[in-house]
């Protein structure tokens, strides 16, 4: 993947956001306080446009721009832990221009711990852990089956789904929804269900499939 | 800034900007000269937190002596954290976890009557414990 | 009030309008329905408490099944009290001991899931101990 | 004293403390916020108006017209506890339409219990009834030695100055200068100046000096 291929990821998951906008803030809605899709649409708005502008002319610097938008745009947690996790991923790549399916999985990974040490939530508290936890367990699964970075993000996105599924039963641990206790219960987590697109957006780049 | 100098600075970390701006102004009045500065709401004045509005308030709030950051809500503390991330080294700005208008009373007296930054910050923290009646 | 009938209610009693506006409306968004009532500042919007605003919230957060009055500072706490003398009788609202901000959150969040106004007013004094991060 | 005396006490009040609000002012904002003497005079002059058109036909109607207009038009701490006092006395003269020494001292008594009530405050914690305490006590010294209404209010008067002079040491232990602790000491109580204020005006109304 090289620079234009991660400003085009970057492109593709900003029109999924706002595609999908409604529902992440009807999810919110139900164990939050409902602006999650505003949120998100808000901030990659803001990260598609500073992409636009900024130089960044390495994908570390591409994920660097993105992660400091997002902090100072989006308004909610999920800003803040987005934009640490990308500003994480973009530091993991460092200088390399031209970013392979191993690199890729270590930038992944630097995004999650990043976002873990931020937030201090763990897998299974009903977060975008949930769904970003198996996504880069997944992915390097897949990759050290020899995959190539299209099948090792379909098989992240697929992990994401499914990590999403099983938050529904989850009771939220960390974040807003915390408050509301046993009544998240039955919920999807609006924060994994953006992780979600956000893999899918990936998938969907590295697949060669964006529009 | 004439006033506050020397005194620890206050910065309120709200996700409306009403409220911070409440917070302050009412602070202000038993602060002692000392520097109480409202970071609420969103860019756009919506409710959520700016960490853009949280730098700036910062760096008004400092008049050489450190500030502290009192947030609202578990996500103004993520915001904050961000911030201070990225001022590493370069601030004497930290993170007090106490009530948000009580803490904020008890560190503006505090401040305002020359502690230093563990002064204030431990009659923030304090201020959880206090009774009302 | 169509909205929040058969929920505890909650009034935010503060010095200032803007303080208790703010925390209302950050309140509300996570009240799941319950009724939340901001009663700030002096009649002329000074930095202040009225008993006759005071008196008007609590009527409107009356939904039938209660309604919890949280104080910002001391003196708030004595008008509420004048108010609540006043009412005797006619009245099952209840002064609580909690810190704004973080009690009103709790509050909401109780009577928004149904919880009687013994159960609002736990969540509301527990919101003490609670840690922000 | 009978229902006019009482409406001149009020106007009295009003008056001297209208005169003497700057200098209230000025003492709060040394320890407290700065708002004393814009609050009493706020709330006094309320009082003085709802007076003027309100029937309040014995002294103690008139006492509890004012009690509520001080509670509900002042905006500080001081208004619920003077008004509260105000109308505890008001309650002790119940329908008594001329008030002897004896029942003004158990009014004036009524008053301090209420405010103390109210407030939970103790003698010695730097309030308004460091003043009220030792006016109220000399009143009935003075009444209990014989004392027409003119001399008890009188001594009562004098002996509030005094509780205001020993408020000077003291730390403040109630109300909004209790949060700055020590800083207190070396000052004099807000509430217990305009005490010394309300207890001239009553000496000087009976004393039949009022302008
Ligand atoms: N401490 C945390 N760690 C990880 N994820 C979190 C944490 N707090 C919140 N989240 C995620 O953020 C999402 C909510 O984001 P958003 O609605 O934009 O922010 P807010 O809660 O401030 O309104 C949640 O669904 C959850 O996935
Ligand atoms: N709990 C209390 N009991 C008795 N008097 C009190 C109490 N709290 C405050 N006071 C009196 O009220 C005065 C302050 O009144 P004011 O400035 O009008 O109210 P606020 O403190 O709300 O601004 C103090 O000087 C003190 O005498
Ligand atoms: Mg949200
Ligand atoms: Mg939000
Ligand atoms: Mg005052
Ligand atoms: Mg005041």
């Amino acid at each position: 993947m090289d620079t234009s291929a991660f400003r085009a990821w970057v492109h593709e998951a900003a029109r999924l956001i706002a595609d999908n906008a409604e529902n992440l803030t009807r999810l919110d809605a139900a164990i939050g306080d409902g602006d999650h899709g505003v949120n998100l649409r808000r901030g990659f708005q803001a990260a598609d446009e500073m992409l636009d502008k900024a130089e960044a002319e390495t994908p570390g610097a591409v994920l660097q721009t993105v992660g400091r938008a997002l902090i100072s745009k989006t308004g909610g947690a999920s800003g803040p832990l987005y934009g640490t996790g990308f500003r994480q991923a973009g530091k993991a790549l460092a200088d390399v221009t031209e970013v392979d399916v191993a690199k890729l999985g270590s930038a992944l990974e630097a995004a999650f711990n990043g976002i873990q040490q931020l937030g201090a939530a763990h897998e299974g508290d009903k977060t975008m852990l949930d769904a970003l936890g198996p996504a880069v367990t997944a992915y390097q699964v897949a990759a050290e089956g020899g995959a190539d970075i299209a099948g090792a993000t379909r098989a992240a996105a697929e992990a994401a789904e499914r990590g999403l599924a099983e938050t529904v039963p989850m009771l939220a641990r960390k974040g807003r929804a915390s408050y509301l206790g046993e009544r998240t219960i039955g919920h999807e987590d609006p924060g994994a269900a953006s992780t979600v697109l956000l893999m899918r957006a990936l998938a969907t780049v590295t697949a060669g499939e964006a529009p | 800034m004439t006033e506050g100098i020397g005194l620890v600075g206050i910065v309120l970390i709200s996700h409306s900007s009403a409220l911070a701006e409440g917070a302050a102004e009412l602070v202000q009045q038993i602060s002692g000269g000392a520097t109480v500065v409202p970071a609420g709401g969103t860019e756009d004045g919506g409710l959520g937190t700016s960490t853009d509005k949280i730098e700036a308030a910062i760096e008004d709030a400092d008049a050489g002596s450190g500030v502290v950051l009192i947030p609202d809500l578990g996500s103004a503390v993520l915001s904050a954290r961000s911030v201070l991330a990225d001022l590493a080294g370069e601030t004497t700005a930290r993170l007090v976890d106490a009530p948000f208008v009580e803490g904020a009373v008890a560190a503006a007296v505090a401040a305002g009557s020359g502690a230093d930054l563990d002064a204030v910050i431990a009659a923030a923290e304090e201020a959880r414990d206090a009774a009302k009646f």
